[in-house]
């Protein structure tokens, strides 16, 4: 049974969704049961996962007993298994804050919101590129029907521009997709890595080329590179707070991606193509994070803020990503997950400050004191510490290791962008912060009560922060031997390739044919 | 001889689908244009059938079936929109 | 273990006011002071071993991969400053149990007040350059918090942000020196970094290192030009600003410079900057203190100033300088303490800090005056108080320079003049609060504060006295070990610490700076009449308008780049993507492959160019939406003849029924929207458009051409092979869809599924205007159902059925399968929904179609899990052959199953989609979302 | 015959990525409509162009690469969903923005062209 | 029996067309039936009540006249189209109706629609009338006593109404 | 193959695209849109007619086996195409679409919503 473990984190939101949504309406009570008990079981086997994938072993899963790789497959490696148990997390502190009632503004919230969360966890387990695609399809109608949630003019406006470019970078994919298959005849990752090291006649090259940069821009796209960055701000912050804090994790999906792809696929043995992304990713990093900055800088809306705060971490992961030595990989994946969870907290939190403030909302202006002023004011200053990378939380030794990363000239780049771009932070945050809850003005505060599902939520997921903190030692020992593992495709390779056989005694690769 | 059928037999429904196209695009009216892509419609199921024939394969039978039980679904919706503007009401 | 309770009992000490909320301010003052007590007591404990010379260390690890361990030190240095932050802390914890009113919550102001304690004896005491700027960065985020008490007043929130933005910027520039200086040692320990001090002073870097350093400490430490953010954290309560700048905060720079100093002092470099920020500052704080009306304002430019003076003595680039500077710290921060204290006290009995309206006091608190004068006394350097030594040390080691050659003489003049001044602030600060007069419409009535408030000045001003008059006796070693911290490779210089050097040139310097100043102060109106010329720019009005300044064109620079144009935001994305084929395409060597191309035929060729135009008239036809749509269609229907041409009869099958699906749906959604587009976009634009849109498209052929002439190996032949053995089906492709890749299905689906669910959500409560008439004006019919269509799409139902199943049944072995069976289903469902209208269908229908297509999904997902039973893997197929009598051979196969789930999941989600949006107009519409 | 299907697509790429870009939402629906069948064309050679094939196992015909097929129908099928949801999050902008501006700006617009 | 089989011709059909489309083995006679006997009960809901067949054999000599109609009628139109300078003359009909039931009147309007340059434009059910446009006619009254004695008048007789 | 059948098959593939092309014509030639209505609703329909026609007849041979199947496409067809002809017609009188001057009668007005 244990082996079937690897597909549940898509098997499990899967079955609770179609239990969810098989009568659009229900017990309030019992939906939010099953929502919540199945992301708390996901997180539970994302802790079991990443304790399984902590011994460097990689497992794969063949889906309909197809090997690879001629079959999809999971893969658990401690990649997977730690982008697993984040997104669990995250969907935990998400969907305890909406069971406060968010769930309720609309239609089948609970049932989409587990169904996102097979298509992030489905784009994170899968070792298949058109899989890949199915699942990110997946999460994108997801999100696009959660983004609506509720309903709203602000968030039809938002969603035609996230769903109109998302739809054209779904076109792209299948474009790249398609010059990859016709170049390598395969649609396994692994496999692809091998065909690629096997050795490839110009123009295969070629097209294997212009296969893996369209991707690049697809996966851009999703993660908010710059100049591709477009969708994100206005869409994260008109989402309904519980979908903006799991849309945390959604730019994720897009660096892990770029991370799987061209660290297997584009890795050193790829020969004249190594390395295909690394340049762009480097300076288009940069560049996000200087408009992050500016955006930050710029924002005068609690959710604005956290959103381009996401692009900051998005510009500070795509340049680790492009520096691509093991410690600047080890910085990214550290960072990735403090700035998943903080920034999803903070997401929430902001709707919480916003609920207490009546038409004043997120923005930062003068307006009535809070309900909770010390509660929440505590929070936002513990999250905005951890996120723009203050000491003494997460968010600093992420920095810092991203940092400390870089050598020579990468330094003289990064540095001076980064550092500023914490300023940036600093700037707009103490701004925020202080006219929101120091310059209240008369008026009595009325408005909702944090409560503890709320306040679980927000709670769980800005305590991550200093939770990351002390566990920093750790954490970033996994990251570390992740980065490891991912520097080292051949052993990726030899787990899914080199073994043909999972059921041994299996003659054939495959077990159909016995009639039942 | 039948080689030739298939030739010549193809090649007159590519005319008239090149014909009916013409229609589609300079209209001038609409139920012109409707008239034409219903007809497009009728002329794919004929080159379906020779299709197959020609490779000798039953094949693409279903897609012939298919055109000729759905295609003019489209024309329906198209006129009715026309007609009522709401073609579910 | 010593070492870390150090710092752990003050940490722990910010959660005890916490606990405290419901008991009396005095118990809470008690009960909050007892931990940094009990952590003074420790540090006491060590005296003798840190007096002997010895450095306690203390290290865990912590996050190895940045080379951060949680390593403190008790040296002499880091011993000093955290007797002077432990005790003064004690002494600010017992005046502001006096000093807050009944209003201020004394719960916050001690927890925010220890966890300062906390950062800075992290700071004094870290080992490791990054655990010293964590704690470093803490302190500016915990004085954010006490400047910012006071959170109604402007001032206060004010100050606090310019406080927490200047020092935070300077300490991430000192993140950036301290990463430096590791990447250059290898290490952050700062045992070993000083061990290769050599090394980081060779680097070529070296002077940027310097910099990034310099700037954290002289933005902390309120050095010019970063000084204008002291006086506005005065909006702080004075028991934070007696803290803040007499022993921490301000400190925490200095005590930097002096942690630095055996690592990077000792070049021209350290000299010259140094000393010339440090000079400036020194005058520059004088001058202003004696301008000031303000009390605090006058305390804290003497601060700036003396933290100059610090500074300079640092900068001299001697061992006796660096020694007289860490003396200058200790006795600045008893003196300055008790001022502020004394400060605090008139401000609380008077309600008023404003030197022209306070005059005359010492009738009224004579005790405070005495306090007050003495701590004015010791600030002025007058002999025999601490004040004086340091003073006196100052101005010899300004004699001593000589790095300025030729100019060197400017130092001690200069010095000498910033003493004049120092003096005569002193003075003022006398003689104008507790003489000169009676006091003029003071708020309150002055007495003297209660008891205990006095108390720690009283203690402070004990220390002036003791160390004024037995300096070797009470400060000596001490002074000793702290230097010996600085200086460890060159070990200490002959030191003399004595009230009386003989008749020398500094004596005489100091007797001109006495004289002078009393001659300023005597001038000070004419001064200040020469500094009413300048116009006075309030720092605070100056960095709010910068900060505004920079917030709006952060905002305009943002505009000019996202500018909320989704045409603009789609550009971007094609040019990027079409730059990124392009240089994969320029990388091919030739588009021509190995592969002979197959001979072009008349029909392709013509169907191809019907595409082509079909295509084209889409794009170039827009404008009038009806006829793109007409012509979209036509793309549809060419697109699928090609499939079948090219032998892919269950694309083509696929592409004809969504094509008919989606012409219904664009149908649908085009009745609520303009029927035209307007001509709107400009000749350039259309321009730049078509140009992008035609390289991508040439891109694209070309690829596309580029494959197709070079055929290789695919791994689709190991499904051909397996397909009849393996899946149980003939149909290739539609074994792949329900065997091979079946989970790819299984996601597949579930899009669908979520793709009705979300146009659900999206048509709840729409309600859009509905128009009359066609857009030429002609009015709709009044016939809904023409009974034709009607008796029509009746008689078509059974026929669709068997169609359906029949679809359905072949699709494993020939063209077809669950998906084409449902969207044929769907497609007469919906026909009869436009023949016969909703009312009539619902009655027929009177079921939701969410659960149809859930229960597809739940088929296949269960279909899937099935496999589990007999411990294959998920979706794991399998088949069989059974043979019946008369009827024959019969297979069934679980793929059938899951074919199933596809197709009533088809069948929901069509349904779903269409028939809900078809339903917008009438009476059945969705609404169950709140608005 | 490569030529000219590899045309085929080039034009339906960039006829479609022509009304992508335009400024109204109901172009950039037909748009990306029609940037879908170009993407289903192009996957759909990656097999290879077979004349007179098929993906039944048993028929003596030569076999075509089935895969590409398969995928083809599967994003045939996503892109159907995808473009459902587009056209109605259309109307539905047009209903809470009150324009069919991609960008929801309030512009006086008639309905009919009368 | 009426409700285990209550379209009897539908069913007939069903099986018949069930076999023409799959091969002939006992196997598919066998789903023919439970097709034949499952989709009329299925779709029973949607199946408002028509006039039945009461005349099988005339329906089939119907049928004939109508396909060699059709080929009559797609030659005339043919020299009609091709004919060079020829203008035909075209009519709007208003034909008279004296069915009554929609399911015949749609079985008269499509036939119409399929024989000798004539199509049904507009069905009034109200004041039992059909608009016809006929492609070259040079006597209208013709055209419609032609109708009425060729399909009408059969028609009536196959349903009896 | 007989070679009567194949010429049989061959006549009706030929003769299929001829109806096709006159069909099309048809709907190019004509003055007015009722005129053009004629040709693709009876000669496409015929034209498709002789094709299955003569798919039936050839696979009859090929496999021996009568097949049936074209019987339901020729349906099909029969069905739909006047039903999409009736409501071309519909539209086009509802657009009051021009006629030849020669056109006897008139086509009513469809009743309008705005009448009621
Ligand atoms: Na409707
Ligand atoms: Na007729």
């Amino acid at each position: 049974m244990s082996q079937h473990l690897l597909i549940a984190p898509i098997v499990l939101p899967l079955c609770a969704a179609v239990l969810l949504l098989l009568r659009r309406g229900g017990a309030v009570l019992i939906k939010r049961t099953i929502g919540i008990g199945t992301t708390l079981a996901l997180v539970i086997t994302g802790i079991f996962l990443v304790h399984t994938a902590g011994d460097g072993v990689i497992r794969f899963y063949a889906l309909g007993d197809w090997q690879p790789p001629f079959g999809i497959v999971l893969v658990l490696d401690r990649l997977s298994a730690m982008m697993i148990l984040l997104t669990a997390i995250l969907a935990l502190g998400a969907i305890l804050y909406a069971s406060a009632g968010q769930d309720e503004d609309g239609t089948n919230f609970q049932g989409l919101f587990q169904l996102q969360l097979l298509g992030i966890n489905g784009a994170f387990l899968t070792g298949d590129l058109f899989n890949l695609f199915v699942f990110f399809e997946v999460l994108l109608i997801a999100s696009y029907a959660l983004l609506m949630h509720g309903g709203g003019r602000s968030r039809t406006g938002a969603g035609v521009h996230y769903v109109a470019l998302n739809l054209a970078g779904s076109s792209l994919f299948l474009f790249a997709l398609g010059i990859l298959y016709g170049a390598l005849g395969t649609l396994n990752m692994a496999d692809m890595a091998r065909q690629i090291s096997a050795g490839l006649d110009a123009h295969q090259q070629g097209l294997v080329h212009a296969g893996g940069l369209l991707l690049l821009s697809v996966f851009a796209l999703k993660s908010a590179m710059l100049p591709l960055h477009f969708w994100l701000p206005r869409a994260y912050a008109a989402a309904p707070a519980s979908v903006a804090a799991l849309f945390a994790i959604m730019t994720k999906i897009g660096l892990y991606a770029i991370l799987r792809v061209y660290s297997l696929v584009f890795a050193d043995h790829a020969g004249p193509l190594a390395g295909l992304a690394q340049p762009w990713l480097w300076w288009c990093g940069l560049a996000t994070l200087a408009v992050a900055a500016i955006g930050v800088l710029s924002a005068r809306d609690l959710r604005l803020q956290t959103s381009y705060l996401i692009m900051i971490s998005v510009g500070t992961l795509l340049c680790a990503f492009g520096m691509g030595h093991l410690d600047s990989i080890t910085a990214a994946l550290y960072y990735i997950v403090h700035t998943t969870l903080v920034t999803g907290g903070l997401f929430l939190l902001a709707d919480m400050i916003g609920s207490q403030r009546g038409r004043a909302g997120t923005r930062a202006v003068r307006s009535r004191p809070l309900v909770q002023p010390g509660r929440l004011g505590t929070l936002y200053f513990i999250g905005m510490i951890a996120v723009i990378g203050l000491p003494p939380l997460s968010g600093a030794i992420g920095k810092a290791l991203v940092l400390s990363s870089a050598e020579g000239i990468q330094a003289l780049w990064l540095w001076p962008i980064l550092l500023l771009a914490g300023l940036c932070g600093i700037i707009s945050a103490s701004r925020a912060g202080s006219t929101i809850f120091w310059r209240t003005g008369e008026g009595d505060p009325d408005g909702p009560k944090m409560g503890w599902r709320r306040g679980l939520g927000i709670t769980g997921l800005i305590a991550a922060s200093p939770l990351l903190t002390l566990l920093a030692g750790p954490v970033s020992q996994y990251a570390a031997a992740t980065a490891q593992q991912l520097n080292n495709p051949d052993h990726y390779l030899e787990a899914i390739l080199g073994t043909p056989m999972l059921t041994p005694g299996a003659v054939v690769p495959h077990a159909g044919g016995e009639s039942s | 001889m039948l080689t030739w059928a298939f030739w010549i037999s193809s090649a007159l429904f590519t005319l008239a689908l090149v014909m009916n196209f013409y229609r589609v695009l300079i209209g001038p009216s609409l139920p012109d244009r409707i008239a034409a892509l219903d007809t497009m419609y009728v002329n794919a199921i004929g080159m379906i059938i020779i299709q197959g024939l020609w490779q000798d394969t039953s094949l693409y039978f279903e897609a012939a079936l298919l055109i000729a039980m759905l295609g003019f679904i489209s024309t329906v919706a198209v006129c009715k929109y026309l007609l009522r503007g709401d073609i579910i009401e | 273990m010593v070492l870390l309770l150090i710092v752990l009992l003050p940490l722990a000490g910010s959660l005890v006011p916490l606990m405290c909320q419901h008991i009396s301010r005095g118990w809470c003052a008690w009960l909050t002071a007892l931990l940094p007590a009990i952590a003074l007591g420790i540090s006491l404990s060590q005296t003798s071993t840190i007096l002997d010379g010895e450095v306690l260390r203390h290290s865990l690890e912590w996050i190895p991969a940045l080379g951060l361990s949680l390593a403190f030190r008790l040296d002499g240095l880091s011993f000093l400053f955290s007797l002077l932050i432990l005790g003064i802390g004690l002494l600010i914890i017992l005046y502001a149990r006096y000093y807050l009113s009944e209003n201020d919550s004394i719960v916050r102001f001690y927890g925010f007040l220890m966890l300062f304690m906390t950062a800075m004896l992290g700071i004094v005491t870290a080992n490791n350059l990054l655990l010293l700027w964590f704690f470093w960065e803490l302190t500016s985020l915990s004085s954010f918090l006490l400047i910012g008490y006071w959170y109604r007043e402007s001032d206060a929130r004010k100050g606090a942000r310019m406080a927490l933005t200047v020092t935070g910027a300077g300490g991430l520039a000192l993140l950036a020196g301290f990463l430096l200086i590791g990447q250059v040692v290898g290490s952050y320990d700062i045992d070993t970094v000083i061990a290769n001090a050599d090394q980081i002073r060779g680097n070529p870097l070296y002077p940027l290192m310097l910099v990034l350093v310099l700037l954290g400490c002289f933005t902390k430490s309120a050095q010019f030009p970063f000084q204008f953010w002291l006086p506005h954290a005065m909006a702080a309560p004075t028991p934070v600003s007696a803290y803040l700048h007499s022993a921490t905060m301000v400190k925490a720079g200095v005590f930097l410079l002096a942690r630095m100093f055996p690592i990077l002092s000792g070049t021209h470099w350290w000299f010259y900057i140094v000393t010339l920020v440090g000079m400036i500052t020194l005058l520059y704080g004088a001058w202003f203190a004696l301008m000031k009306q303000d009390l605090k304002g006058v305390l804290a430019f003497s601060t700036i100033s003396h933290l100059g003076l610090i500074t300079l003595l640092f900068g001299f680039d001697s061992r006796l300088a660096a020694i007289a500077a860490v003396l200058h710290i200790i006795n600045h921060a008893t003196f300055k303490a008790s001022l502020f204290m004394a400060a605090g006290i008139v401000d609380h009995e008077c309600g008023t800090r404003d030197i022209r309206k306070l005059n005359g006091l010492w009738r009224y608190m004579p005790y405070t005056t005495v306090l007050a004068t003495v701590a004015s006394a010791s600030m002025a350097g007058v002999p025999l108080l601490n004040g004086f030594l340091s003073k006196e040390m100052f101005l010899a080691e300004s004699l001593e320079t000589q790095m300025f050659g030729g100019l060197s003489w400017l130092v001690p003049v200069l010095a000498t003049l910033g003493s004049v001044f120092s003096v005569a602030y002193s003075l003022r600060f006398v003689h104008d609060v507790f003489f000169n007069g009676e006091p003029k419409q003071l708020p309150k009535e002055p007495h003297e504060p209660p008891r205990y408030m006095r108390l720690p000045i009283e203690i402070l001003i004990v220390l002036c006295i003791a160390v004024g008059l037995l300096p070797a006796l009470t400060v000596g070693a001490l002074l000793k070990v702290a230097a010996l911290a600085m200086m460890p490779t060159e070990g200490l210089p002959e030191l003399d610490l004595a009230i009386w050097h003989g008749f020398n040139l500094p004596l005489l310097m100091s007797a001109i700076a006495l004289a002078g100043g009393l001659l300023v102060y005597v001038l000070r109106h004419y001064l200040y009449r020469f500094q009413r010329q300048f116009r006075g720019r309030d720092a605070r009005l100056v960095f709010e308008a910068a900060n505004q300044r920079l917030i709006n064109s952060a905002e305009k620079l943002l505009g000019r780049f996202e500018n909320g144009s989704l045409q603009r935001y789609m550009f971007w994305l094609m040019l990027t993507a079409l730059l990124f084929a392009a240089l994969g395409l320029m990388a091919i060597p030739g588009l021509d492959g190995p592969a002979a191309p197959q001979p072009i035929d008349g029909v392709v060729a013509t169907g191809g160019l019907l595409l082509c135009l079909a295509g084209l008239g889409t794009a170039f036809l827009h404008h009038r939406r009806l006829v793109a749509l007409i012509l979209l269609s036509v793309v549809g229907m060419l697109v699928s003849l090609a499939f079948a041409r090219f032998s892919a009869p269950d694309l083509a099958l696929t592409q004809l029924a969504v094509e008919v699906v989606t012409m219904i749906l664009l149908m649908l959604a085009l009745f609520f929207l303009p029927q035209t587009t307007p001509r709107e976009s400009s000749g350039y634009r259309l321009l730049r458009d078509g140009l992008l849109a035609s390289a991508f498209g040439g891109v694209v052929a070309s690829l596309n051409y580029a494959v197709l002439t070079h055929p290789i190996e695919r791994i689709s032949q190991f499904m051909i092979e397996n397909s009849v053995p393996g899946g149980g089906g003939h149909n290739v492709v539609n074994v792949i869809l329900v065997d091979f890749r079946g989970f790819d299905t299984l996601g597949e689906i579930t899009v669908l599924c979520i793709a009705g669910l979300a146009i659900y959500k999206l048509l709840n409560r729409l309600r859009l205007a509905m128009p009359s008439g066609d857009m030429e004006g002609r009015a709709w019919i009044s016939e809904r159902y023409p009974v034709i269509l009607s008796v029509v799409s009746q008689a078509l139902l059974p026929f669709a059925l068997m169609v359906a199943i029949y679809i359905f049944l072949r699709g494993h072995n020939a063209p077809g399968g669950g998906f084409i069976a449902g969207l044929v289903t769907g497609v007469a469902l919906i026909l009869l929904y436009m023949a016969r209208g909703v009312e009539w269908t619902q009655r027929r229908l009177p079921f939701q179609y969410q659960p149809i297509a859930v229960t597809g999904v739940a088929i296949a997902l269960l279909t899937g899990l099935g496999s589990w039973l007999f411990d294959h893997p998920f979706l794991t197929s399998a088949y069989g052959h059974f043979h019946i009598p008369v009827i024959g051979d019969i297979e069934l196969a679980t793929a059938m199953l899951f074919d199933l789930g596809v197709y009533l999941a088809v069948v929901g989600a069509t349904l779903m989609i269409l028939a809900n949006l078809g339903k917008v107009t009438t009476p059945h519409r969705p609404s169950r979302e709140k608005s | 015959m490569e030529l000219i299907y590899s045309i085929c697509t080039g034009v339906l790429t960039a006829s479609g990525i022509f009304l992508a870009l335009r400024g109204r939402t109901f172009p950039v629906v037909v748009g990306l409509t029609l940037l879908t069948y170009a993407v289903n064309l192009f996957l759909f050679s990656m097999g290879g162009l077979h004349t007179a094939a098929s993906t039944i196992v048993g028929t003596d015909m030569p076999m075509a690469d089935p895969l590409p097929q398969a995928l083809v129908l599967t994003a045939i099928v996503i892109g159907f969903a995808m473009t459902a949801f587009v056209v109605i999050l259309a109307m539905r902008a047009r209903g809470d923005l009150g324009s069919d501006h991609v960008d929801g700006q309030r512009r006086e617009e008639s309905r009919e062209a009368s | 029996m009426k409700r285990l089989l209550p379209m009897p011709l539908l069913s007939l059909l069903l099986f018949v067309i069930w076999m023409c489309l799959t091969a002939l083995t006992p196997g598919n006679a066998l789903l023919a039936l439970v097709l034949a006997l499952l989709i009329p009960i299925l779709i029973g809901r949607f199946w408002e009540p028509q006039p039945t067949v009461h005349r099988p054999l005339k329906l089939v000599a119907y049928i004939a006249v109508l396909i060699w109609d059709i080929i009559v009628a797609n030659l005339e139109v043919s020299r009609l189209i091709l004919a060079p300078r020829r203008q035909p003359r075209p009519a709007f009909v208003l034909y008279p109706l004296s069915l009554t039931e929609p399911f015949p009147i749609t079985i008269l309007a499509s036939t119409i629609s399929l024989t000798p340059g004539t199509i049904s434009a507009h069905l009034r059910m109200h004041d039992g009338t059909l608009l016809i446009h006929a492609l070259d006619v040079e006597d209208t009254q013709a055209l419609i006593e032609q109708i009425q004695r060729r399909y009408e008048q059969p028609l009536k007789e196959i349903f009896q109404c | 193959m007989v070679p009567w059948l194949e010429g049989l098959i061959a006549l009706l593939l030929v003769a299929g695209g001829i109806f096709a092309v006159i069909g099309a014509l048809g709907l190019l030639r004509f003055r007015d849109f009722f005129q053009r209505l004629h040709g693709p609703a009876k000669n496409s329909t015929l034209g498709v007619g002789c094709t299955l026609l003569a798919s039936m007849l050839f696979f009859w041979v090929q496999t021996g086996d009568p097949s049936g199947r074209e019987i339901l496409i020729t349906l099909f067809v029969m069905i739909t195409t006047p039903v999409s002809a009736h409501l071309l017609t519909m539209t086009g009188m509802h657009h009051r679409l021009q006629r030849t001057e020669q056109t006897q009668g008139e086509p009513y007005e469809l009743g309008s919503e705005r009448d009621r």
